[in-house]
């Protein structure tokens, strides 16, 4: 089977820092992939250059098998590469159903249409309503995005990458901040994508039990290099891995593996 | 070569002349990122007070401390009123400080009336000295060394001391700023009014300089300043320095070859510079 | 619309316009005064004509066209004026030209100098008591060029600047002297060096500055020693502020629109003790006794026309019609109704007790020496 | 053992909002309060009332003895209280280095021992001295907000999730640092990785709807299976 | 929401017929005039505020397309038959120039952030100033021209009239334009830039376009303006018109099309009193004090605009009513830049 995402000897330098280097990865169509890795190991940066959010020093990234080196982010997310980020990232002062609204009227391509009132688009805000459910926010629809809460923030940030329903998605700490109980809401929201089976998925966390709850396969990025690409089985047994990403470990979420 | 040498001795005045002018607003804008429209407001004053001060006592260094000390009343006033409410609002800082600017000139012509002053050069600052060809005007050479001295004890207290980062860090997360311990509302008082005083200063220099105060002369000069901020590379002291002689240096060669442009010299420039170098001549990086 | 009439049958009313505030403030309060003086002087005192009692109504412009012309429509139409006079800045008054003619009423032109209101722009309706930029020229040519005498200019780089070089540069030619060179700067510019090199360099013998602002290249020129390299300065002279910054400048012979001391007439010492009495020993200024002359000429305009105020009636006697001003006899010549006045030529001197240089009287230019082209 | 830090039904709005309604906590010298709740229960409006950004408008904060209800932040900061915010509010066009020097109160030795102190515990701070803080990674801007707050000798250190973001080595040191710092500092800690929570906390706070619901040691809460379901939805 | 709407339109529409009987009745020319000109110069602000408001674009050189509009209409009315038909070419002359000047401006300079953008469009526009001042030979230069009006608005009322139409169809235009799928994204540009592109959308085609739209109504206010004065100067293309434009937007209210349209209101009827108020009071004579004072006093007492700060007291009514209900009733907030 043709991979969806190829990267050939990907690399980015930040001056004399180098912190993706010479990466070579392939993503199957419909695998749910995790990225492990120290922090400043460069896994939000590997997600850049993929989202075309930054330009490669050297390398490239094949889509389907096609080279989008020359792509805009613009241009990536409408081939079907969406992502949320690590950083919340959201429309500060619109509502939260307005910037749900915003991507499921991008993905449904109404983009210059300067006449129609946009709210002849009803099922736009019925869809952006549902998906706000699913990630337990429809109770802050008309809520100011920069007034919600931290954790709020991360469920609207995977809220829009949702409402893009692209072909891969590219999820970088979509849990971070998010509290204790409503972890498990995400993480089937998450699960029901993979089940869907439609979906790829490529998931940055540092929560362990999450992804050897949910990874088809695990890469590890250690200095910008790719370390290890393995079952979670094989990962966890990896000793670079061990002692210098997951240390001791004494928490239940080894127990799991 | 007499000629070249006058046109780059005259521009290179003229440009710390804007230096000076500039770098209150390289305080103002570039580090507290305050547009402040009511800057050459503060610089008219300067310009008036120095004048006036300089009619009841006839001393130019005591008029120019008495323009410095308006400057800095006047800077309290202002942050306190005009600009504290609405930091972090260029919107409205825009209208706030355009608001404050007319008032400021209005009352210029009830404090001092509506007309014109003549402004007088100090006797041991006035005349020139002809040196094989090239005139060297004293009050310039006297603006060249102010400026270099300004540029020294700014760039010191900007590099060695931590203002210039608490200010800037302030800028970027003023709440942050006050939960480690600082009272960042005083320090950019106190940098406003640093500002306010610098901008002062460079019209009370102005005056001797032009000969001639005026209430609209505020407005004019403003809008130069804010370009010389902008080349320079918002905030960056060094910056504001080579962008004001460059400004200063470029009027005064398109004057001689190319005079047909010379109208729009200072737009032509800016406009090149933010084209090829958004970020400023002397910024690396896109901030 | 036709009973507009019954109001002013006993009322005849002049609407004003002048910067009253802003960068030309000065020049609309000139204005103002002398017009006040003037109707005071012609009517003696009675502010009545032919028993009509003359009401004036001042508007300030802002020296904004678009508020020049709101003002002007108010005047014309709320006060239903009689006259307009005005204003302080050329593009004002190019604003509102086109009213007086709409609404069919005189205006008189005062002190705008631009040659395009009595030239291209000029409709039946309005006059000019003010100098315009040739007549300027002119007086500026005729204080110093001469067989052969080379001259070099300096002005402003805008309209004003262009017109007033334009129109010197033909008189002085007419008188026989050479052009050698003409330098334009940024007005706002705050260094002339380029500028005043190149004038060294063209070794002309005089220097005429067309100059007008408060930004002035005075400093500069004595600063760069141009005196001294043999160039002499000329100029018209300003107003008494901007005489005051013109120190570097004493002993400089040029032309002067008017400074109290230079006509010698009865309506001038009026003008002057009046003047003196009532703002606190304020001299009458540059344009006071245009402002007074306006008036002057309105009053006769309405004697002639025993005191009626249709406008072709009035055209009718003011075309051609003379008067006494402070600055002597002046006629609104029947082609472009520009009133032809005395300006003239002066040398700046130090005074005892004056603190500015102070136009000193060369001679009278006449109406005649100073007629300007018809260009309408 | 006394209190260093007690909050008394305090209430805060934000523009019209009624966000706390009623927080009570207390905080022990030399130990660790964590507080607990859902998202949008109102912890990091505690932290930020306590700091005085989000000023009370009812109720009493005693840190010390003394009342800071009313005081600004600069001088609740200055009165030895740390602050880790939850978005890290790096300065990001400042390095590092100069990061942690606008952080620092006072140059002096002991300062330096404890900058140096939180670089060997963040090594990575160390090797990026000179970078821009926007262009760290999201786990070293966490690092550097830490140890923004850690070079200077508090006496409170009020911190919103420190292990956000950061890689299961890095959360062990920080709890090692934490348990290492208790000595001289109380500490008050928003967490939600509950392993790490119950790692290093001495009593918990729980917050739901800007209400104290309960408080107590972590000890019990540990056993507490039934009051961890309700509460905190961990079976 | 959709009675509420209906409400809004139901008063504006009441509004207007108001207005566009005002003439009829009332004979105060001053006042036509007044409004003449504040509904050109909210033409204006509207525009503008598509920029500022909208899209989240500072511009120093709106004055560049005015300029263009009313020396474009000048220039034509002057040299060719003063007609309607030549009105109504020469405005769609004046919008076509100042569309591709705007687009090629935006273009070149889009790219950059926000306060590059105002300074480059303030340079771009002082060059304008230079060439409208040097091009003599159309201008006339700093002095200006006069020109003739057509026949039609020779009669002020019938000027009015339409001015008063363009006003009503601009706003029409732009409502529907900001309410567009188009417009909501040009807010998401306002927002979060860099977001908007990560969701799919080419953010410089969106910026371009509100450039553009700005420009051409901008001309179109230009082109009025020039018809209303029946004259036309270098003041067309000053700094003065651009921070008209802005202030009058700040003041309305950004982000909001009656914002412009209030601003416009209050700034002229300000000026227009308080310069009134100096013939009869001598201590208005400085009335450019209060008007500075009152500028002042807008952003203290109404910092997010007149709509923003009608927003405010309907929101805290509302909230007073139905604060158990809807506990997180949005408030609108005018947008705070960031930095950084
Ligand atoms: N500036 C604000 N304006 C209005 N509401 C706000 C503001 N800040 C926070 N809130 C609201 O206050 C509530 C509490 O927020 P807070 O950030 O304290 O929650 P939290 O407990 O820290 O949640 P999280 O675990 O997600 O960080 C939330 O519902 C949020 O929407
Ligand atoms: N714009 C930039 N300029 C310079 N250096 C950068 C930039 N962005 C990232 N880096 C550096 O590149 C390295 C990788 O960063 P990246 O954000 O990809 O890490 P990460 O693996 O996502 O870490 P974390 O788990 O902490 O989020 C870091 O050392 C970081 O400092
Ligand atoms: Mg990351
Ligand atoms: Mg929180």
């Amino acid at each position: 089977m043709e991979p969806i995402l190829q990267t050939e000897n990907l690399t980015i330098r930040f001056g004399g820092h180098t912190a993706v280097d010479h990466v070579n990865f392939t993503l199957p169509p419909k695998e749910f992939k995790s990225v492990i890795g120290p922090n400043g190991a460069g896994k939000t940066t590997f997600f850049n250059l993929i989202s075309g959010e930054l330009k490669p020093t050297e390398g490239s990234v094949y889509f389907k098998g096609r080279l989008i080196d020359s792509l805009s982010p613009v241009e990536r997310t409408r081939l079907g590469l969406g992502r949320s980020f690590q950083i919340t990232n959201v429309f500060p002062n619109l509502t939260v159903l307005e910037n749900v609204r915003l991507a499921v009227q991008s993905r449904e391509g109404v983009r210059y249409n300067p006449f129609r009132h946009y709210s002849s688009y009803k099922k736009f805000t019925e869809e952006s309503m549902e998906i706000l459910s699913t990630v337990l926010l429809d109770g802050k629809a008309d809520a100011i995005a920069s007034q919600i809460s931290h954790g709020e923030k991360r469920k609207l940030e995977i809220a829009m990458l949702l409402a893009l329903d692209t072909e891969v998605l590219l999820l970088d700490e979509p849990t971070a901040g998010m509290s204790l109980e409503e972890v498990p809401s995400i993480l089937n929201v998450i699960r029901k994508i993979k089940e869907g089976g439609d979906k790829t998925v490529l998931l940055i966390e540092h929560k362990m039990d999450m992804i050897l709850d949910l990874s088809d396969s695990i890469m590890v990025l250690f200095n910008g290099q790719l370390l290890a690409d393995g079952t979670p089985e094989e990962i966890m047994q990896n000793e670079t891995v061990q002692n210098a990403y997951l240390g001791g470990m004494p928490h239940e979420q080894t127990a799991h593996a | 070569m007499g000629l070249l040498m006058n046109l780059t001795v005259n521009g290179l005045a003229t440009g710390m002349l804007i230096f000076l002018l500039a770098a209150g607003l390289t305080l103002i804008f570039g580090l507290m990122s305050v547009l402040n429209f009511a800057h050459g407001g503060l610089f008219a004053w300067g310009a008036f007070s120095g004048v006036f001060f300089y009619g009841i006592t006839g001393s130019f260094i005591i008029s120019v401390v008495g323009a410095i000390l308006t400057g800095i009343v006047l800077g309290f006033i202002t942050e306190k009123l005009i600009i504290k409410p609405v930091y972090g609002n260029h919107v409205q800082q825009i209208l706030i400080t355009l608001g404050f600017m007319l008032v400021l000139s209005e009352m210029l012509k009830v404090v001092f009336g509506p007309n014109q002053i003549a402004a007088k050069t100090p006797d041991y600052l006035s005349g020139s000295w002809e040196v094989g060809g090239v005139i060297l005007i004293k009050y310039r050479l006297f603006i060249i060394l102010i400026g270099i001295i300004v540029f020294a004890i700014v760039q010191f207290i900007l590099k060695r001391t931590k203002i210039g980062l608490i200010v800037r860090a302030g800028v970027i997360n003023k709440e942050m700023v006050q939960a480690l311990g600082i009272d960042i509302n005083k320090v950019f008082l106190y940098v406003f009014m640093a500002g306010a005083a610098l901008a002062a200063l460079a019209g009370a220099l102005m005056a001797p300089y032009s000969g001639v105060v005026y209430a609209e002369m505020g407005l004019e000069f403003a809008i130069l300043a804010f370009i010389v901020v902008v080349i320079g590379g918002m905030g960056s002291f060094p910056g504001s320095l080579l962008a004001a002689i460059l400004v200063g240096l470029a009027g005064s060669y398109m004057a001689y070859f190319v005079p047909s442009l010379s109208l729009a010299v200072n737009m032509i420039l800016m406009a090149v510079v933010l084209i090829f170098r958004p970020q400023g001549l002397f910024t690396a990086k896109e901030a | 619309d036709e009973v507009e009439g019954s109001g002013s049958d006993e009322t005849i009313k002049v609407g004003v316009l002048a910067s009253l505030t802003g960068a030309l403030e000065s020049y609309g309060k000139q204005t103002q005064r002398g017009f006040d003086l003037g109707l005071e002087y012609a009517t003696d005192g009675s502010m009545e004509v032919n028993g009509k009692k003359i009401e004036v109504v001042y508007e300030d412009t802002e020296t904004k066209p678009e508020v020049a012309v709101q003002k002007a429509t108010k005047l014309l139409e709320e006060d239903e004026v009689d006259f307009l006079v005005g204003s302080s800045s050329s593009g004002d008054t190019l604003a509102v030209l086109p009213l007086a003619e709409e609404y069919e009423k005189v205006m008189i032109v005062e002190p705008a100098v631009a040659d395009s209101i009595t030239g291209s722009e000029f409709n039946k309706y309005l006059f000019r008591t003010a100098r315009n930029s040739s007549q300027d020229a002119v007086a500026g040519a005729a204080s110093i060029a001469g067989e052969g005498v080379k001259i070099a200019t300096f002005a402003p780089d805008y309209s004003f600047g262009w017109d007033g070089v334009e129109a010197f540069k033909n008189a002085a030619e007419d008188l026989g002297a050479e052009i050698v060179l003409e330098e334009y700067a940024d007005p706002a510019a705050t260094d002339f060096t380029a500028n005043l090199q190149k004038i060294i360099e063209s070794d002309p013998d005089y220097l005429f500055v067309v100059w007008a602002g408060a930004n002035s290249p005075w400093n500069q020129i004595s600063d760069m020693k141009l005196q001294e390299k043999g160039i002499k300065i000329s100029t018209g002279a300003p107003d008494i502020p901007a005489l005051s910054v013109m120190e570097p400048l004493v002993g400089m012979e040029g032309f002067s629109v008017y400074y109290h001391t230079l006509p010698d007439n009865e309506v001038n010492d009026w003008l002057v003790k009046e003047h003196t009495d009532r703002f606190d020993g304020e001299v009458p200024d540059l344009f006071t006794p245009g402002g007074m002359s306006a008036a002057i000429a309105i009053v006769e305009a309405l004697e002639q026309t025993e005191g009626e105020t249709d406008a072709d009636q009035l055209i009718e006697v003011m075309e051609g019609m003379s008067f006494e001003t402070p600055k002597g006899t002046m006629t609104f010549r029947e082609e472009d109704h520009q009133a032809l006045q005395t300006l003239y030529a002066i040398k700046l001197e130090q005074q005892e007790g004056v603190p500015y240089p102070v136009p000193v009287l060369i001679r009278e230019l006449s109406p005649e020496e100073t007629e300007p082209p018809i260009m309408n | 053992m006394s209190r260093l830090l007690t909050l008394e039904n305090v209430h805060t709005h934000i523009g019209q909002y009624h966000i706390l309604q009623g927080v009570s906590l207390t905080a022990e010298e030399g130990e660790v309060t964590v507080l607990l709740g859902r998202n949008g229960a109102g912890k990091t409006t505690t932290l930020r009332t306590i700091m005085g950004l989000n000023p009370a408008s009812s109720g009493t904060i005693h840190y010390d003895g003394q009342d800071i209800t009313k005081l600004p932040t600069f001088s609740v900061a200055n009165g030895g209280i740390g602050y880790v915010p939850e978005d890290q509010a790096v300065f990001t066009t400042l390095t590092v280095e100069e990061n942690l020097k606008v952080a620092m109160r006072k140059e002096d030795e002991a300062a330096m021992a404890r900058q140096d102190y939180v670089l060997t515990l963040f090594p990575d701070l160390k090797k990026f001295w000179k970078k821009e803080g926007g262009h760290l990674s999201g786990g070293q801007k966490q690092m550097l907000a830490m140890a923004r707050a850690f070079v200077n000798d508090n006496r409170l250190m009020l911190i919103d999730e420190p292990s956000k973001g950061l890689a299961p080595i890095v959360i062990e040191s920080v709890m090692e640092a934490i348990r290492e710092m208790k000595k001289q500092t109380t500490i008050v800690l928003v967490e939600q990785n509950f392993s790490m929570a119950a790692g290093v906390g001495d009593t918990y706070t729980l917050i739901d709807d800007g209400k104290t619901v309960q408080n107590g040691r972590m000890e019990e809460l540990v056993r507490d299976e039934e009051l961890k379901r309700t509460y905190l939805g961990i079976a | 929401m959709i009675s509420k709407l209906q409400g809004k339109n139901f008063w504006l529409i009441i509004l207007a017929a108001v207005l566009a009987a005002f003439p009829f009745f009332s004979d105060s020319r001053t006042m036509t005039i007044l409004l003449t000109q504040i509904f050109i110069f909210a033409i204006l602000a509207m525009s503008y505020d598509i920029l500022l408001g909208y899209t989240g674009i500072v511009s120093f050189g709106h004055a560049m397309f005015f300029g263009v509009g009313a020396y474009t209409t000048a220039v034509i009315l002057d040299r060719m038959e003063p007609t309607l038909g030549m009105f109504i070419l020469s405005v769609g002359a004046g919008m076509l120039i100042a569309g591709i000047l705007s687009f090629i401006a935006g273009l070149l300079t889009l790219r950059l952030k926000s306060h590059f953008y105002a300074m480059f469009t303030l340079a771009l526009s002082g060059l304008f100033l230079v060439a409208a001042e040097k091009w003599r030979t159309v201008t006339n230069g700093n002095d200006g021209f006069t020109f003739r009006a057509p026949e039609l608005f020779q009669d002020r009322t019938m000027f009015y009239l339409a001015a008063l139409g363009c006003l009503v169809l601009v706003y029409l235009i732009l409502s529907r334009f900001v309410a567009s799928p188009m417009g909501r994204v040009l807010i998401a540009v306002r927002e979060n830039e860099q977001r908007t592109a990560s969701l799919g959308y080419k953010t410089l085609h969106y910026k371009v376009t509100a450039s553009v739209v700005a420009g051409v109504f901008a001309s179109l206010a230009g082109s009025l303006y020039s018809v209303s004065l029946r004259f036309v100067n270098t003041s067309v293309m000053t700094m003065d018109i651009t921070l008209d434009a802005l202030l009058m937007t700040i003041i309305g209210g950004v982000g909001t099309l009656i914002g412009p349209i209030l601003g416009a209101t209050v700034i002229e009827f300000a000026q227009h009193y308080l310069s009134g108020l100096a013939r009869d009071y001598p201590i208005f004579e400085r009335w450019i004090i209060f008007f500075g004072i009152v500028y002042i006093l807008a952003v203290i007492f109404f910092p997010q605009g007149i709509v923003g700060w009608f927003r405010q007291i309907r929101a805290k009514r509302l909230g007073k009513r139905e604060a158990a209900i809807r506990a997180k009733q949005p408030v609108l907030k005018a947008k705070a830049e960031e930095n950084g």
